[in-house]
């Protein structure tokens, strides 16, 4: 069968787009949207299910089945859909409030069932469509308007949660990297499994700012390091920088001082996710944040292959179900 | 299918009698459920009609030889068609002296009870709560026709040939016991014989044990000089047709099957196990070959979210849960009810409020159905009757569910769910059909409308994998036709109509309300749900005893069925019994003005047949006294 | 405090009206809920009578320039008291053509229509979806009064001494525009003054280009021919006191302050954000220095159960949301109802079902707040009928709910949350004295009984760390007295029968319902919550009109007043606006058996008063018809 | 002030015990009624909250303040007292079910704020309470009521969850070792802040055994590895096994072929989590799973501490406050 050749423009709806002039959800939408058409995959069978948030209006700006669902519990839509519609390719759009704070659970239970899907976790960092109160992503210390005083919990990592969840893919992205974003989005779509991409994404009206320096041209070579599979950890404007493993904690090093051999070469593919771990937890401004794919294991079973498979096997072995037969089972008695 | 079988025959007297209600007690540990479910099945086979009420503590082993371990599992069986497992007992067996002093009280003046007498002792007396035997106690002696049996003892000698050891010798007291109660009814040990081959096939010691008791109980009533006769209790003329003994719960998920299997629908069962609807689960999922896929999830929350994507994607989609849970989906189902997509939420309902009394029944979430949610966000609700009534119900709610595209609330309640009753097997060409269709690309040169409207006013589910007819769906309020988002004032008071509408019209396609007697005079007697055996039982009573009283009992809660209104300004006198404080009633009431009055119970008990006749006739008595003076 | 201030002279005409309702609309970012608050606060302050209605989107900057990104802000101030933010607008100030578009509809004939021509060229009609100016439609010229001002370019040239960049300078000119209302309706610039003065304390230059402009504008009024004339509105015979303008939800955190006060009581307010909850949260967090500690949990459900958690350690606590959130809450409240602790659970009704429109109002929440848990779990429900009176039932809220040890329900509405009026700042000593105790180890000699209780059917506060009063609570069913988990049916009974008449006999606590108008006679229109000004101010009129209508407002939810049933049988028809498909209708109905009539709005809006006006007459007229005929 | 003495009878309520003979609850509530006396903290400011299941019936059992509140929610409970009443002592008991299913975000939030109360969590892998269906710590494949042909979900492992939550406190004990599970209780009453104690606990009736290797006399010593601070990881019966570090993962040796110095140091203070994590994740049979204090890291601010000092330094800045102050701040006019 010859489909046919899709663009960017095919997979936006008719709705107008109402995100605040600025907002950074505008560059993942258009990384969506110029991916989706490289997948190949057909426009019908690509649904996007959300929560509630700025972010999670996503749905409806993209033309194919959608649904904006309720707070926090976008991904356990997504199992009850993927688990009977396993042809279906489903994402969750959520943010850092929707995923992390109401979401928590299920966002863990997602991964832990290794649910077929892809989670694209917008984290601004703040609750953008409840107009500025602290996430459980924001900074000890954030003044926001439900913290006159200063935030006093200590903020939640989505990639450590998701690794303890012994999650099958975990990346992170930033909406001002277009390219890196559309790749990892990529990646994520090719995982079988549940893959989460975390985006840093800015909201420009309550948390402006706030990961600048991972946005920002000018300071995100010293605070960000790409992640590759099977490349060595180096960062800073002229890679002068490196990560090395010593004894159970990664450093900094200066390239220049240490043999390459010496830095930590990236492996996504391990099935041990201690050093992935580790990455998870390398928190500006004492390291640099790791971007790019930090696991992907495959050949995990999913939760929905597997309730399927147990309904082949069921059959295979019972053949199809016979209701007659099922009401006559056991002790029956004739009235006449 | 067996032939209804004979029981070995007696040399004793038979007396033939019309109906018997037996309760069976004892420790939790003792098995009292399997026997009462085998005495259960065994005059199910015989032709009997059949009613059942398990109850047992909510403990999963309460402490030993206490009264709150005692669990207990009355039965009656008649032969004449009944709709309660009975009021008062005919026959009472306890295993020790905390099922005694919990259970004697039901026991009808001249009634037999049966005692192991080994399970009275000092040490049981004790754990009890008692003083002294409460078996030699004067008043009992006097009641009753007491039988006390040295069960243990008897059992260890009929199983000594297995070279059990003592505990598991005596873990056979319950078949030894049952064998007893087989002989003093006329009941066939086939069955049960049959069941222990089947369940103990593996353990050829125990499964011989359990026969030899069996047969030993049986041996010791024709032997012993205690007994002078034995009951038999003949075949009732039920409608003809082949019959099997089912529970509620059991028939609540084949009927979701069945409906599965006539709408061409594979069956989605998201839930979480709570009492008393965890069963439904437990049944479903051995179903896998009917294409039943059942998801325990983390919560209630994520169990009606994922059925409501299941329902999105286009399959059958089902939750249950008990009050508690149903508190946690409100959120959800509202979301349900701005989607309109076709699913079904089972409330098998539990003693209130909060945790309140889990192991308990009750009737007192009609109103959370009906309210429990924010906003106007009307919900069909249907209320199954009895327990082979929930297989009807359940399709029943498929089929509205899918022809108006809404999701339904099924009421069962604790009571029905563990209940049992003889069901006759329906033919499947019985069923309702129901068609589900799904809007093809192709179907229109129109633009498609995922929120236009059909005569139902149900909008085209149209499913993800369907080429043009891409859309989205949510929460917020939404544009009739094109389904975007709307803030126009206008068109939220349409979709609020519309959505109340659409649920309203339902009553078109229901039933109108039927009534047992007459459709107008002196008294009606409304009821709903598992008080139906009762509250008909009661009528039935009076009627005999010459009030003028009817018997309304509503399964279609809401919307109500059309004619309810008149039926109610028909009668002098309208009586709600209700297992609440009085739910049904308060909708009657605010939607026909009529002065419903209550028979409220909430003590986690069904009604007795006594309690409603004394308060139907009451009030049917005052009335025929204001008319007379 | 300040005194009133007195305007700059005008040198042209004045005259003098009793009351004026301007809405002013642009786009979100055009800063017109900055420019609605100064104006009332002004207009306050001129000792008027104010009352306001803030409308915005949903979005939090909606795409500039179209419709949906309108934001508008209505005010109506008078010199007689006033209950409504008005109906039809005497001005309409538009900055925009999408402005102008959506908002025309409400200016009355002749009405006066301030455009800001710089703000309609070609660009801006196509966003906001219009073929061409649709100022210069003859219908608008011949309709109103309409004036043109180019007020971008007239504030560019008031603030370039200041050498702002354009996009700052076009900043101010939402500034120009008040200054030219303030004009128009002769109110002193000297607040606003003073508001810009402190807020942009740390900008010298966008203070002064701010004061500029507004100077600009009220110069222009002065200045150009257009205007022949200004207007005063005089100041309002209010009850002497000290004022100031309150919203809604500043009203209930300063009310939930007050009571904790009052109480002796530290506050705990935990709750998670929500529409339009959330300002409540906002506002209690800046007071921790009066012993507030607020709690943003993960979810609603933390939220309350944090609440509970507090309230069982002797601390006031308070949650609160909005209609998905209280959805969530149902279960704990149910445990609540069991644990019999005080706590407030306040919700901010929005539109619904689902998400339904979360940025606008509704009262359709009354039946969720009555039966939205499992089981019967009765709680009394409090609801305020403006903004200043979020304060006092906030108060009463907290009386109730340790006077009867209790959860209590407050329903307060979008409308009321932000809109504010002049609320009369009371004095401590008016406040109701509420005491809480908690009983000591040595109180008594007897054992401690954790669920006895007094005359109010209140159980004692017992609070951790009193030594020798330890003991357990918990959502199963619980023996009055001792509190131990229980099973017993009858105690079950009785304690469903001790909860709801606990809340039952709150009746005999609250104030009889008064009325306005008479207490019988044709029409009686009883209202709840944010409904009170409009159905008052429509009451009023009719009766001006010579109808024979009363009114009763109900703020006592449940239990519902003592008197309302014989209120209800004493006059020939009994009207029940609500903003919601006719909750409180049906339960009065279900009550008292009356046959209310309900007037019905589910459209995200409040009542206009003539609508209200226009079903009283209506059904005034055919009664007095009837009587006639 | 003397404290009268207490022993454990002291803490025993006067209410039936009701678990099934047999049920390892039993001994976990004898060995909380015997540790708490030697804390020599008041009974009454002591107290105890639970969720639903067979082992949130404990506070019943205990002569204290208690609350078997709801499910899944007992750690939000103890956030509102705790933080209101910062001088008590809280406990909150709950199941694998309870915990880490309904009650999994609540869980992971409670961890994260830090709030200085003691979670024991009765992990059977089971649903006791409602009759034996699978639960999120149960085994890949195990045949349950609920899964007859099998769990397809890949179990949760609180520990890890815990201390991707940046738990401060995480430790593991078994019901039938009563000094460890003892000792273990104490060290968690000790810290200051979260602390977790998972205690594998025997379902007798709908599980049994589940956990028999590690609770097994016969079995544990190769099954499981008790960490002490500071010492290196021994076990074996003979202590003739040892782990040890290499590169990124955990491995098993033979003691007598290393020397000791190569063995891994416990050390249960490092801020740093990594090897902790690596800890967390050792299950039978390939590793042995360890039990005692995995992680003990004192000085993290408390969610109670920082909500109460909020509250202290706003009163020193503003002053206690003042009603009438505040509804006369602003603009105010006078009615004459
Ligand atoms: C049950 C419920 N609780 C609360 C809300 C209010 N609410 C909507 S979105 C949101 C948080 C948004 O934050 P986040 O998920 O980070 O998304 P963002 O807006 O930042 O993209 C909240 C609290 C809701 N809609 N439903
Ligand atoms: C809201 C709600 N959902 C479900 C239940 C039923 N329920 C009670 S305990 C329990 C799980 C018990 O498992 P666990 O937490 O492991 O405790 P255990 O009984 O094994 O000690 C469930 C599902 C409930 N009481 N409330
Ligand atoms: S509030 Fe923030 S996150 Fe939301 S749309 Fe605006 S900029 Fe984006
Ligand atoms: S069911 Fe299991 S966990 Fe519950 S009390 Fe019995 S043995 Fe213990
Ligand atoms: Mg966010
Ligand atoms: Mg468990």
């Amino acid at each position: 069968m010859n489909l046919p050749v899709l663009k960017a423009a095919d997979f936006a709806s008719d709705q107008d787009v109402r995100w605040c002039p600025g907002c950074g959800d505008y560059s993942i939408l258009a990384q969506m949207k110029k991916v989706l058409p490289e997948l190949g995959f057909p426009r019908e069978k690509t649904v996007f299910i959300s929560g509630i948030g700025c972010s999670s209006r996503f749905p409806y700006y993209m033309n194919t089945y959608g649904m904006h669902s309720i707070h926090g519990r976008a991904p356990t839509f997504a199992t009850g859909l993927k688990s009977t519609r396993p042809e279906l390719m489903v994402w969750v759009i959520t943010g850092d409030g929707d995923a992390l704070s109401i979401g928590g659970n299920h966002f863990i239970h997602c991964l832990r069932r290794n649910l077929d899907v892809n989670i694209v976790l917008f984290n601004n960092r703040i609750y953008g469509l409840t107009k500025g109160q602290y996430s459980p992503t924001s900074v000890e210390g954030q003044i926001t308007k439900s913290t006159p005083m200063g935030a006093i919990d200590h903020p939640l990592s989505p990639l450590s949660v998701a690794l303890a969840a012994e999650a099958t893919f975990v990346a992170r992205s930033i909406d001002a990297h277009v390219k890196h974003l559309g790749e990892t989005l990529k990646a994520a779509a090719a995982h079988k499994g549940t893959s989460l991409v975390e985006v840093y994404q800015n909201c420009n009206v309550f948390n402006d700012g706030a990961m600048a320096y991972a946005q920002e041209r000018k300071q995100r070579a010293d605070n960000i390091v790409e992640l590759e599979h099977g490349k060595p950890l180096i960062f800073g404007a002229k890679g002068e920088k490196g990560i090395r493993l010593t004894g159970n904690h990664l450093e900094i090093v200066n390239t220049e001082d240490v043999p390459s051999d010496d830095l930590l070469i990236h492996d996504a593919h391990d099935p041990n996710p201690a050093i992935q771990m580790m990455l998870a937890r390398m928190r500006y401004p004492e390291m640099p944040e790791p971007i790019g794919v930090l696991r992907c294991v495959e050949g995990v079973a999913t939760y929905n292959d597997q309730i399927n498979e147990q309904v082949t096997a069921a059959k295979a072995k019972k053949g199809e179900g016979d209701l007659m037969a099922l009401f006559n089972s056991g002790d029956t008695w004739q009235v006449a | 299918m067996i032939d209804t079988s004979t029981p070995p025959a007696t040399s004793k007297t038979v007396e033939t009698v019309s109906g018997i209600t037996v309760r069976l007690c004892g420790d939790s540990g003792d098995g009292m459920q399997l026997l009462g479910t085998q005495l259960t099945n065994t005059s199910a086979l015989a032709g009997n009609d059949v009613a059942t009420f398990p109850d047992f503590p909510a403990e999963i082993r309460a402490p030993r030889g206490t009264r709150a371990g005692v669990s207990g599992f009355q039965v009656q069986f008649a032969s004449q068609e009944i709709f309660t497992p009975g009021d008062t007992l005919d026959a009472l067996v306890v295993m020790n002296p905390a099922a005694m002093v919990t259970n004697i009280g039901d026991l009808r003046k001249g009634g037999i009870l049966i005692a192991n007498e080994d399970g009275f002792n000092e040490k049981e007396y004790k754990l009890a709560k008692v003083e002294s035997n409460p078996l030699d106690a004067d008043v009992i002696e006097q009641s009753y026709r007491v039988v006390r049996v040295s069960m243990t003892k008897m059992t260890r000698d009929a199983v000594s040939e297995f070279g059990l050891s003592t505990k598991f010798a005596d873990r056979c007291k319950n078949f030894f016991a049952m064998g007893l109660v087989y002989w003093l009814f006329g009941r066939s040990l086939d069955p049960t014989l049959r069941f222990i081959e089947e369940k103990f096939s593996k353990k050829p010691d125990i499964m011989n044990a359990n026969m030899a008791a069996l047969r030993a109980g049986w041996a010791y009533g024709e032997t012993t000089e205690v007994f002078g006769e034995s009951y038999q209790v003949e075949a009732a003329k039920l409608e003809p047709g082949t019959y099997r003994n089912i529970m509620g719960n059991q028939a609540l998920a084949w009927g979701l099957i069945a409906a599965s299997q006539v709408s061409g629908k594979d069956l989605f069962y998201g839930t979480y196990p709570i009492t008393p609807a965890s069963d439904i689960l437990h049944e479903l999922t051995k179903y896998k070959n009917f294409g039943v896929r059942t998801f325990q999830a983390e919560d209630e929350i994520a169990a009606v979210c994922a059925t409501i994507g299941a329902a999105f994607g286009g399959t059958m989609a089902v939750t249950a849960s008990s009050g508690p849970g149903i508190a946690l989906k409100g959120e959800a189902m509202g979301l349900g009810v701005m989607l309109e997509l076709p699913m079904i939420i089972v409330n098998v309902q539990r003693g209130g409020p909060s945790t309140g009394l889990p192991t308990k029944t009750e009737q007192s979430d009609l109103l959370q159905a009906m309210f429990g949610r924010n906003g106007e966000a009307p919900m069909p609700i249907l209320a199954p009757r009895s327990p082979g009534d929930c297989f009807a119900m359940a399709v029943e709610a498929w089929r509205i569910a899918t022809e108006c595209m809404v999701p339904v609330m099924l009421l069962s309640d604790g009571y029905i769910a563990n209940g049992s009753e003889p069901w006759k097997i329906p033919d499947m060409k019985d069923l309702p059909e129901i068609k589900c269709s799904h809007p093809a690309a192709s179907d229109s040169d129109e633009t498609f409308l995922p929120y236009g409207r059909n005569e139902n006013l149900a909008r085209p589910w149209a499913i993800p994998g369907t080429p043009e007819l891409m859309h989205r769906v949510g929460g917020l309020e939404k544009e009739d036709g094109t389904g975007n988002v709307s803030y126009d004032p206008d068109n939220h008071q349409h979709m609020v109509d519309t959505r109340a509408a659409k649920v309203a019209k339902i009553a078109e396609r229901i039933p109108e309300q039927d009534v047992f007697g007459a459709t107008s005079g002196d008294v009606l007697v409304v009821s709903w749900g598992g008080t139906y055996g009762a509250c008909l039982t009661a009528v039935a009573k009076c009627r005999d005893a010459g009030h003028d009283v009817s018997h309304a009992h509503i399964r279609y809660m809401n919307p109500l069925p059309s004619n309810i209104g008149t039926l109610l300004r028909s009668f002098r006198t309208v009586l709600v019994p209700e297992l609440n404080a009085g739910q049904l009633r308060m909708l009657l009431r605010a939607e026909y003005l009529v002065d419903c009055v209550g028979i409220n119970k909430v003590q986690g008990k069904p009604f007795a047949v006594t309690e409603l006749v004394d308060a139907i006739t009451h009030h049917a008595t005052t009335l025929r006294q204001t008319k007379a003076g």
